[in-house]
């Protein structure tokens, strides 16, 4: 199983945790992420102007780079699987739009990838079985909220992630490495996202935490740096963590929990989750 | 030796329309060379035999007979103008043969037919000899070659920018006169012995001598089945054939007016020999395949002493499927051994 | 040559005002095969029509051309005439020198020549004509209605009130069918169960109905007039002629088993009845839920049965029946909401759908009548009732209004406020649609005196909070969001059709439309047919409608049903299809093309070639086109005649002689 | 074109909607030329491609396929198949070289008199620039 | 081709001497060099004359429907034959199991024809690889491109491989999409020149009835052409479109581009121009892929209800 492996800008910057995690567990389950050679940003948001191409350009060199070197791309933040997606279905079905692009990046390709989150390659490829017999270290009695957010799931009819009002793919994951998924309504929920970020209205935010706080979890897990930031402001003591960092640790790799507020790791120790320090 | 110049050609044809005959010539169609009635169109010289022969100028694939008009119990009946007098330039020796061998089945006989004698009658055929042999030609191997004379009213042997025109009958004749002062004298080796050297592999390797005979004993023979079995009925061979006279008669009608013609038919149609009732005698391809060959090699040749085949090569080009005379002999020779 | 006479009508002067009628019976007396020419002033009246029959009989005529009005006004009236005569009708042709000539063109001249050009048309049909016989199908007086509910009910009552024997076929143990579920209905609130069940035992006492309930049509061929069904009767385990319901088996059973009937709020035992008042009052055991099925032992029931009626080796028995007409009343289902996991149904026990609230308030229910939470069983203080879910949401439920649940969601709200006086019903709306009589004030009197809140806005997420549950939406009138603390949350899913609609389509050949409602004939002129001739429609399985147009909907079903069962022999139009079957190539390029799947496959020799049903064929013609070889012709509209009609037409030199 | 030279039109019309549409343009006493000639088919879907060319082949200027409008026929797809049908055929005709304004393909109902007698005249107009149909016709 | 042909041979064999089939098709030599003819081995040892070389130009579809009617058949089938025999299938004139498919990826047929007029000499053997096709003559073997050597059907060809082959010998090569610019240049010409090149055409027709007979679409038992009120035996031009109408109208939608028929025909009628044209317009107004992929119902009995009016967007050269 070889993808060519997109990022995405706060990978490299503020969620680095998120990056390292990912390729440290994608290394112990045999998944080789190949980084996409000279990628840029995916835009964060698919435009919703119609005569915006121009900002599926980055997307589109994306594609075309992975096709050209014969691969489908994996990637883990939802705004970037939301912008490639999208972009990967208009190329395949809008001749206009295709052209357009084409001429422009100089660069054939017509829809034929893949684009894949690396949740959708744990359930379809790896398989939830496999990775339950994988893990070294298993999280029990470790209470998770999983949060969705909007940009995996919604629009349904072009992501195709999981089912839009009841979707299962966090909660079949964390079972597979023991951990308890915590039920609760929210977790489809906005977090406010870039209103937050802009005008510091983090209602929707506090919503969601407190919800899931409500519902018992210790711990809410998520696959968006923009969620994480918007979660993690709002409740003093319920830590915020991408789910790979989650999946490392199973698999017995460091969490990089390193500097997060809330900080996990006293929960951790507290369950005895994380590696003795010799 | 008299020898006419290409240049002239178009000049000669032209004075030949112009003492009012229909002047067919080879003209070069999307690719494909046809005789057509001749307007001034440029004149093809490079093909082996046009597609369609004499056949299409003498026994036309559609032909009116008669035309009538009114009610049954009083009919108005015409009878169509006669044919105009016809000049045909660009034929081959080959086809030229072929009309001779018409000519047994519609004039000799106690039945002479109306239509084709007028036609014969009032027709030219300026025969233009071949200097080569097409890839399947095998006219020596049934009696003709590339220069015969045999059905020609004039023969022109091609050489260096011009023809040598030889006029074996008197109608040849005076349509060279119409060209008299465009005809030069030129000294040259006889033509005709060119013709005796063109390379003709296909000819070589057909043998018909005694074939007749020993077909007529060969009737119920099983090589027929695995002749025919390849064939699928179409109606080419013998369309494109031009000793092929097979024709059939029908009326066209218009509510109170219309016409009786006549037009080609092939023995290799499903319903050539249906009759009313729905009774078929041949109704397979093997009854029909059979049929053919032995009207052209046992048949015609009981009736008429030779062949009915002038080697022209168009079925062997033109059959999809590859069941013509030649590989019929061939497939006959080894099994009738 | 046939013999043909041709009659040019004058029409007082409509006709002969633009046409010279004169010359076009001369230049018709000049056509090949016309042997007589005649015109007349008025051919449609009494001695017009004496002229055509002596013209037949004196002339020895084969084929009579008249030219007239157009073939919609008198052409049944000149067939008429000339079979009187003993000419076979569909030898007589109209030529429409009238409506399409004299009416709509000045010139004399122009108008003469297309009269006469038409004229050469029909002549030269007419000369193609073979006589043609009208079919003659037989009618068995007997007819199948599918489904036992009200409309089921209803066309049967009314075909057998007229004398005709119906066999009712009921796929579950009980007559009532979706009617029978539902605790009052709307406008008048008028108990359900007491307007059904004594239709339900007048159907059963009625001496011409013969009642197959517990069973299912399993296969249907023929064709109006004589279609033959295979109807299967499934296994009761439970002798019907031996028991004499006194449900002991039902009371001593030790099996409780969910109820679909209650929507599995309610509990029904392994053996007996969906409720009380069941017609026939007979049990059946639930195979799937029966101790003796899966483990071999218990067998109370066949122990307390007074009459020994229990037999576990009952087989599912099938009888094959012949029947002239087919009501389909087979009803509807409700939409199963947990595709709409903002509501959360299904994974919240207080999220319930109409049809539960419905048993909730029937007092043969699960809770007697009385309101009770399904978690904990409280009265609920608040109750929000949803509306539209799945229905006019093209997306992701279906694109259609279910028309019923405005007015039964009000007949709830109304209930609910009858059962707790102090209790508040919301109801989240589009829009309120109550179009029928007595509707409109209904739900007037729901907001104005059960105090019911209407807040018109869709609901975002239903989730609990505590042991309540939090009902967020929008009140688009204030502009603002809402959220309802509600005890109760009552969901009005979509009106669909049944689960196994399509197959049930697919055996009796009637169209469906994209939902799996059946088609009608016409939306409007022929709305209780459909296009397979003598199969009619009565009810929710044509789409989402309530009681009443229902029942109005079964007589209209029952009618046509009458008519057809009133003819002495059912006549079929002669202008059907037929295979010329030395010619078919058995390629069957004709079959999709034919709206009413007519053609079907036959042995000829060793090969298959199509043939046409003339019962189903409606001669529309298009297999005549889709055979390529032209071994199909539509009698009376061949290939022959139409190429000869368009040769008349197209004669320049129509000038006879 | 000589001014009284009239084109010939052969139509062929559906008797449940077209033909029912031209009876109502008579009804209503509506004027149009006397240039079209109906062939009464149960359905558009009874028109076979191949009696268009006969049309032409025996000296028809134009031809006139018309039936009900999608959704209304009376046996529920006839008019279906021709639209797919003649949608292929229209273009072929051209493709053979035959002028687009001779043949017309029509949804006329049974309540459309005018429009049946607009169509007429227009298609009447047409012809009368094009003049008479010299292609796939037999000599006279 | 001849490790192909000798596992043919060996498959071919063992089919007739266990019974499987009555008769084998295929081709055999033929009596001029580079003209290998449809061969019928019915017996064993006939199988080691069947021969399969870059000449074999025939259809071979179209003769199982005479050589079933006493038993199974054997064929070898290449790209075009496969798309003959689905025709037939989805015709019902066969059934699949009478019939045991060979199947062969094609690489293109020469034209012995076009080959010596490329070599200039007699051209004894050739081979297709990619772009390019060797012709060996008796003085040397060069290399050609494509368009010189092959027959038309074989460039325009998009479906080397048979879908229905029981086995595949070779490796199979996936289907194309047609181009159909060839009939862009005939749309744009004025409609009166149009008319005249297909008059020009038609006016050679001999009618002698080789496309239809060779057409796996045309597999009626009886043509309604033959029936004197569609068509008289006359060849006058108005006749002669009457047949070339009907016949192009009754494949259309069902014809698998095989090129037989312009293969057939002696006198040259571009009668892919006309097929095709229709494939063109199938494609545009309705999705039906080029070629038309046989399905169980044909692309003219069907219809979607919102199908485009496509006599709207016709008039000149669209």
């Amino acid at each position: 199983m070889e993808y060519r492996y997109f990022p995405g800008c706060t990978l490299h910057e503020q969620a680095r945790n998120f990056d390292i995690t990912a390729r440290e567990s994608a290394r112990e389950l045999d998944i080789a992420l190949v980084e996409l050679d000279n990628w840029q940003c995916c835009g964060a948001v698919f435009p919703l102007a119609t005569d915006a191409l121009i900002n599926l350009v980055s997307p589109y060199r994306a594609l075309a780079s992975a096709h050209a070197a014969g691969f489908d791309l994996v990637t883990l933040c939802s705004g970037c699987l939301n912008v490639l997606r999208r972009t990967n279905r208009l190329v395949a079905t809008d001749r206009e739009a295709r052209e357009k692009l084409r001429d422009f990046v100089e660069m054939d390709y017509a829809g034929e990838r893949r684009v894949y989150h690396l949740l959708e390659v744990l359930r379809r490829e790896v398989t939830f079985e496999t990775l339950r017999s994988r893990v070294k270290r298993r999280l029990t009695g470790l209470h998770v909220a999983p949060y969705y957010g909007c940009l995996l799931l919604r629009p349904p009819e072009e992501m195709e992630f999981d089912d839009v009002e009841a979707p299962t793919v966090m909660e079949d994951f964390l079972r597979a490495l023991g951990a308890e998924p915590v039920d609760y309504p929210f977790r489809t929920e906005c977090c406010g996202a870039y209103v937050a970020l802009r005008e510091a209205k983090t209602q929707a935010a506090a919503q969601v935490v407190r919800s899931a706080a409500a519902a018992g979890a210790e711990l809410v897990v998520s696959s968006c740096p923009a969620c994480n930031y918007n979660l993690e402001r709002v409740h003093p003591t319920l830590p915020v963590v991408y789910f790979t960092q989650l999946l490392a640790l199973a698999l017995g790799r460091d969490g990089a929990f390193a500097g997060q507020v809330p900080d996990p790791t006293p929960l951790l120790r507290g369950k005895s989750l994380l590696p003795e320090v010799s | 030796m008299r020898f006419l110049p290409a240049t002239a050609l178009p000049r000669w044809l032209e004075r030949l329309r112009g003492d009012g005959a229909t002047v067919w010539a080879p003209v070069d169609e999307d690719g494909v060379v046809v005789l057509r009635p001749w307007e001034g169109q440029p004149i093809a010289s490079r093909y082996v035999n046009p597609l369609n022969s004499l056949k299409d100028v003498l026994l036309p694939r559609t032909e009116t007979i008669l035309e009538f008009e009114g009610r049954p119990t009083d009919l108005a009946v015409r009878e169509p103008a006669p044919p105009q007098s016809q000049v045909v330039f660009g034929t081959r020796p080959c086809d030229a043969a072929a009309m001779e061998l018409n000519d047994r089945v519609f004039l000799e006989g106690t039945f002479v037919d109306e239509g084709f004698r007028r036609r014969r009658e009032t027709t030219t055929v300026l025969t233009v000899a071949c200097t080569v042999a097409g890839p399947h030609c095998f006219c020596r191997a049934v009696g003709g070659s590339p220069t015969a004379p045999r059905g020609s009213d004039l023969v022109l042997h091609p050489v260096e920018n011009g023809y040598l025109p030889e006029a074996p009958t008197s109608r040849g004749e005076k349509a060279l006169r119409a060209a008299s002062d465009l005809v030069e004298d030129v000294e040259h080796p006889d033509p005709r012995e060119a013709g005796r050297t063109v390379a003709m592999p296909l000819a070589e390797r057909i043998a018909l001598d005694g074939l007749a005979a020993r077909l007529r004993d060969h009737f119920e023979h099983p090589c027929w089945d695995a002749i025919s079995r390849r064939c699928h009925s179409c109606g080419l061979c013998t369309f494109v054939c031009p000793t092929c006279y097979c024709f059939a008669v029908f009326d066209s009608l218009r509510v109170t007016r219309g016409r009786r013609q006549r037009g080609w038919d092939s023995c290799q149609f499903k319903d050539f020999l249906l009759m009313a009732g729905g009774h078929n005698p041949r109704p397979t391809r093997k009854h029909r395949v059979r049929q053919r060959f032995l009207h052209k090699l046992c048949y015609f040749p009981e009736a008429y002493g030779e062949y009915q085949c002038v080697g022209c090569g168009r079925c062997v080009a033109g059959c999809p499927v590859g069941l013509h005379l030649p590989a019929v002999v061939d497939e006959l020779g080894e099994v009738l051994g | 040559m046939p013999r043909i006479g041709v009659v040019v009508c004058w029409c007082g002067h409509n006709i002969a005002g633009t046409v010279d009628v004169t010359q076009v019976t001369a230049a018709a007396a000049a056509m090949p095969g016309v042997v007589y020419a005649e015109d007349y002033k008025y051919v449609c009246s009494e001695p017009g029509q004496d002229l055509i029959r002596r013209a037949i009989a004196d002339k020895r005529l084969d084929a009579v051309v008249v030219a007239a009005c157009s073939p919609s006004m008198h052409e049944a009236t000149f067939r008429q005439a000339a079979a009187a005569a003993g000419l076979n009708p569909y030898r007589v042709e109209i030529a429409n020198v009238r409506e399409q000539c004299s009416w709509v063109h000045r010139d004399r001249e122009e108008a003469t020549v297309k009269a006469v050009a038409l004229v050469q048309a029909m002549v030269a049909k007419a000369r193609r004509e073979e006589p043609l016989e009208a079919l003659r199908l037989p009618v068995t007086r007997r007819a199948l209605v599918i489904g036992g509910g009200i409309a089921g009910m209803q066309a049967a009552m009314d075909i057998a009130d007229a004398g005709y024997q119906v066999l009712l076929v009921e796929r579950e143990p009980n007559l009532g069918g979706r009617m029978a579920q539902l605790s009052e209905t709307f406008p008048t609130l008028d108990c359900a169960s007491c307007i059904l069940t004594p239709r339900t035992a007048e159907v059963a006492r009625h001496p011409r109905i013969e009642l197959l309930t517990y069973s299912e049509v399993r296969e249907v061929a023929g064709y109006v007039g004589d279609f033959r069904v295979r109807i299967a009767r499934k296994p009761a385990y439970v002798d019907w002629d031996r028991c004499i319901g006194c449900m002991l088996c039902q009371e001593k059973c030790p099996r409780k088993v969910p109820s679909p009937f209650e929507r599995d709020m309610g509990f029904k035992k392994a053996i007996g009845v969906n409720f009380p008042q069941a017609v026939p009052n007979r049990p059946v055991i639930d195979r799937e839920h029966c101790t003796y099925f899966e483990k071999g032992k218990c067998q109370v029931c066949v122990r307390v049965c007074p009459v020994e009626a229990v037999d576990f080796e009952q087989r599912e028995t099938v009888r094959e029946e012949a029947v002239g007409a087919i009501v389909v009343a087979t009803g509807f289902d409700v939409l199963a909401p947990a595709e709409f996991g903002e509501y959360g149904y299904g994974r919240y026990p207080d999220v319930i759908d109409s049809l539960a609230f419905e048993r909730l308030n029937s007092s043969s229910g699960p809770t007697g009548g009385v309101i009770r939470r399904p978690s904990d069983g409280r009265v609920p203080r608040e109750v929000v009732f949803i509306q539209c879910v799945g229905s006019r949401d093209p997306d992701r439920g279906r694109g259609y209004c279910s028309k019923i649940c405005c007015m039964y969601t009000a007949k709830h709200a109304m209930l609910y406020r009858h059962k707790v006086p102090d209790g508040q019903a919301y109801v989240f709306y589009m829009d309120v649609r109550a179009g029928g009589k007595g509707y409109e004030e209904f739900v007037q009197r729901t907001v104005e005196q059960a105090g019911a809140l209407y807040l018109r806005g869709r609901v975002a997420r239903v989730y609990p909070e505590g042991d309540r549950m939090l009902v967020r939406g929008v009140d688009t009138l204030s502009g603002q969001t809402v959220e309802v603390a509600a005890d109760l949350v009552v969901l009005a899913t979509a009106a669909v059709p049944r689960g196994d609609a399509r197959e049930l389509a697919q055996l009796l050949k009637v169209g469906t439309d994209a939902h799996g409602f059946y088609n009608e004939a016409h939306p409007k002129l022929r709305p209780v047919e459909t296009m397979t001739r003598g199969i009619f429609l009565a009810g929710a399985v044509q789409a989402p409608r309530d009681i009443s147009e229902t029942v109005a909907q079964a007589s209209g079903a029952a009618s046509k049903v009458l008519a057809l069962f009133s003819q002495e022999e059912l006549v079929a139009d002669p202008l059907v299809a037929v295979v010329d079957e030395t010619r078919c190539a058995g390629c069957f390029l004709c079959r999709p093309v034919c709206p009413y799947q007519a053609i079907s496959t036959r042995v000829a020799g060793n090969r298959e070639v199509a043939t046409v049903n003339p019962g189903l064929c409606q001669g529309c013609g298009a297999c005549a086109v889709a055979c390529r070889s032209g071994a199909m012709a539509l009698k009376g509209f061949t290939d022959e005649q139409i190429l000869a009609e368009v040769e008349a037409l197209c004669l320049r030199t129509g000038s006879p002689g | 074109m000589s001014s009284d030279w009239q084109p010939r039109i052969v139509g062929f019309a559906c008797r449940w909607c077209t033909y029912a549409g031209a009876d109502l343009a008579g009804t209503s006493r509506l004027e149009y030329p006397a240039t079209v000639r109906l062939v009464r088919v149960p359905c558009s879907g009874r028109v076979n491609p191949s009696f268009v060319l006969r049309a032409f082949q025996r000296g028809a200027d134009g031809v006139l396929v018309a039936g009900c409008h999608p959704g209304d026929c009376h046996y529920t797809s006839g008019n279906l198949f021709t639209r797919r049908r003649f949608s292929l055929v229209k273009r072929f005709l051209e493709y053979l070289g035959l002028e687009p304004e001779r043949l017309r393909v029509e949804w006329i109902s049974a309540a459309e008199g005018q429009r049946f007698a607009q169509v007429i005249r227009e298609m009447t107009d047409d012809l009368c620039r094009l003049g008479p149909n010299r292609k796939m016709r037999e000599e006279p | 081709m001849s490790d192909i042909q000798a596992r043919l041979r060996e498959i071919a064999r063992r089919l007739l001497t266990e019974g499987h089939v009555r008769v084998f098709i295929g081709f055999g030599p033929g009596f001029e060099a580079n003209r290998p003819v449809p061969f019928f081995a019915a017996d064993p040892d006939a199988a080691d004359r069947l021969l399969l070389d870059e000449f074999c130009a025939a259809g071979l579809a179209r003769y199982v429907l005479e050589e079933v009617r006493e038993g199974p058949v054997g064929l070898v089938a290449r790209g075009c034959d496969g798309l003959g025999l689905e025709r037939l299938l989805a015709d019902h004139r066969v059934a699949r199991e009478q019939l045991y498919v060979v199947g062969v990826s094609c690489r293109g047929v020469v034209d012995p024809d076009r080959a010596c007029a490329a070599a200039g000499e007699e051209v004894r053997a050739a081979r297709v690889n990619g772009e390019t096709v060797t012709l060996i003559t008796p003085t040397a073997e060069r290399s050609f491109p494509r368009s010189a050597c092959l027959l038309d059907k074989c460039l325009r060809c998009q479906d080397p491989t048979p879908r229905i082959a029981d086995v595949l010998l070779g490796e199979a090569i996936p289907p194309g999409e047609r181009d159909l610019a060839h009939v862009d240049a005939v749309e744009r010409m004025p409609s009166d020149e149009r008319y005249r090149f297909w008059a020009r055409q038609f006016e050679r027709c001999l009618r002698c009835l080789a496309c239809r007979q060779v057409c796996p679409a045309c597999n009626c038992v009886s043509c309604s052409l033959d029936r004197p009120e569609w068509l008289e035996r006359g060849t006058g031009l108005a006749e002669q479109f009457m047949f070339h109408f009907t016949r192009a109208y009754h494949v259309a939608g069902r014809c698998v581009a095989c090129g037989e028929c312009e293969r057939a025909c002696p006198a040259g009628i571009p009668l892919g121009l006309l097929n095709d044209k229709f494939m063109k317009d199938l494609r545009d107004l309705f999705g039906v892929a080029a070629p038309h992929r046989p399905g169980d119902v044909e692309p003219l009995g069907k219809f979607c209800p919102d199908d485009p009016e496509g006599w709207h967007e016709g008039g000149e050269g669209t």
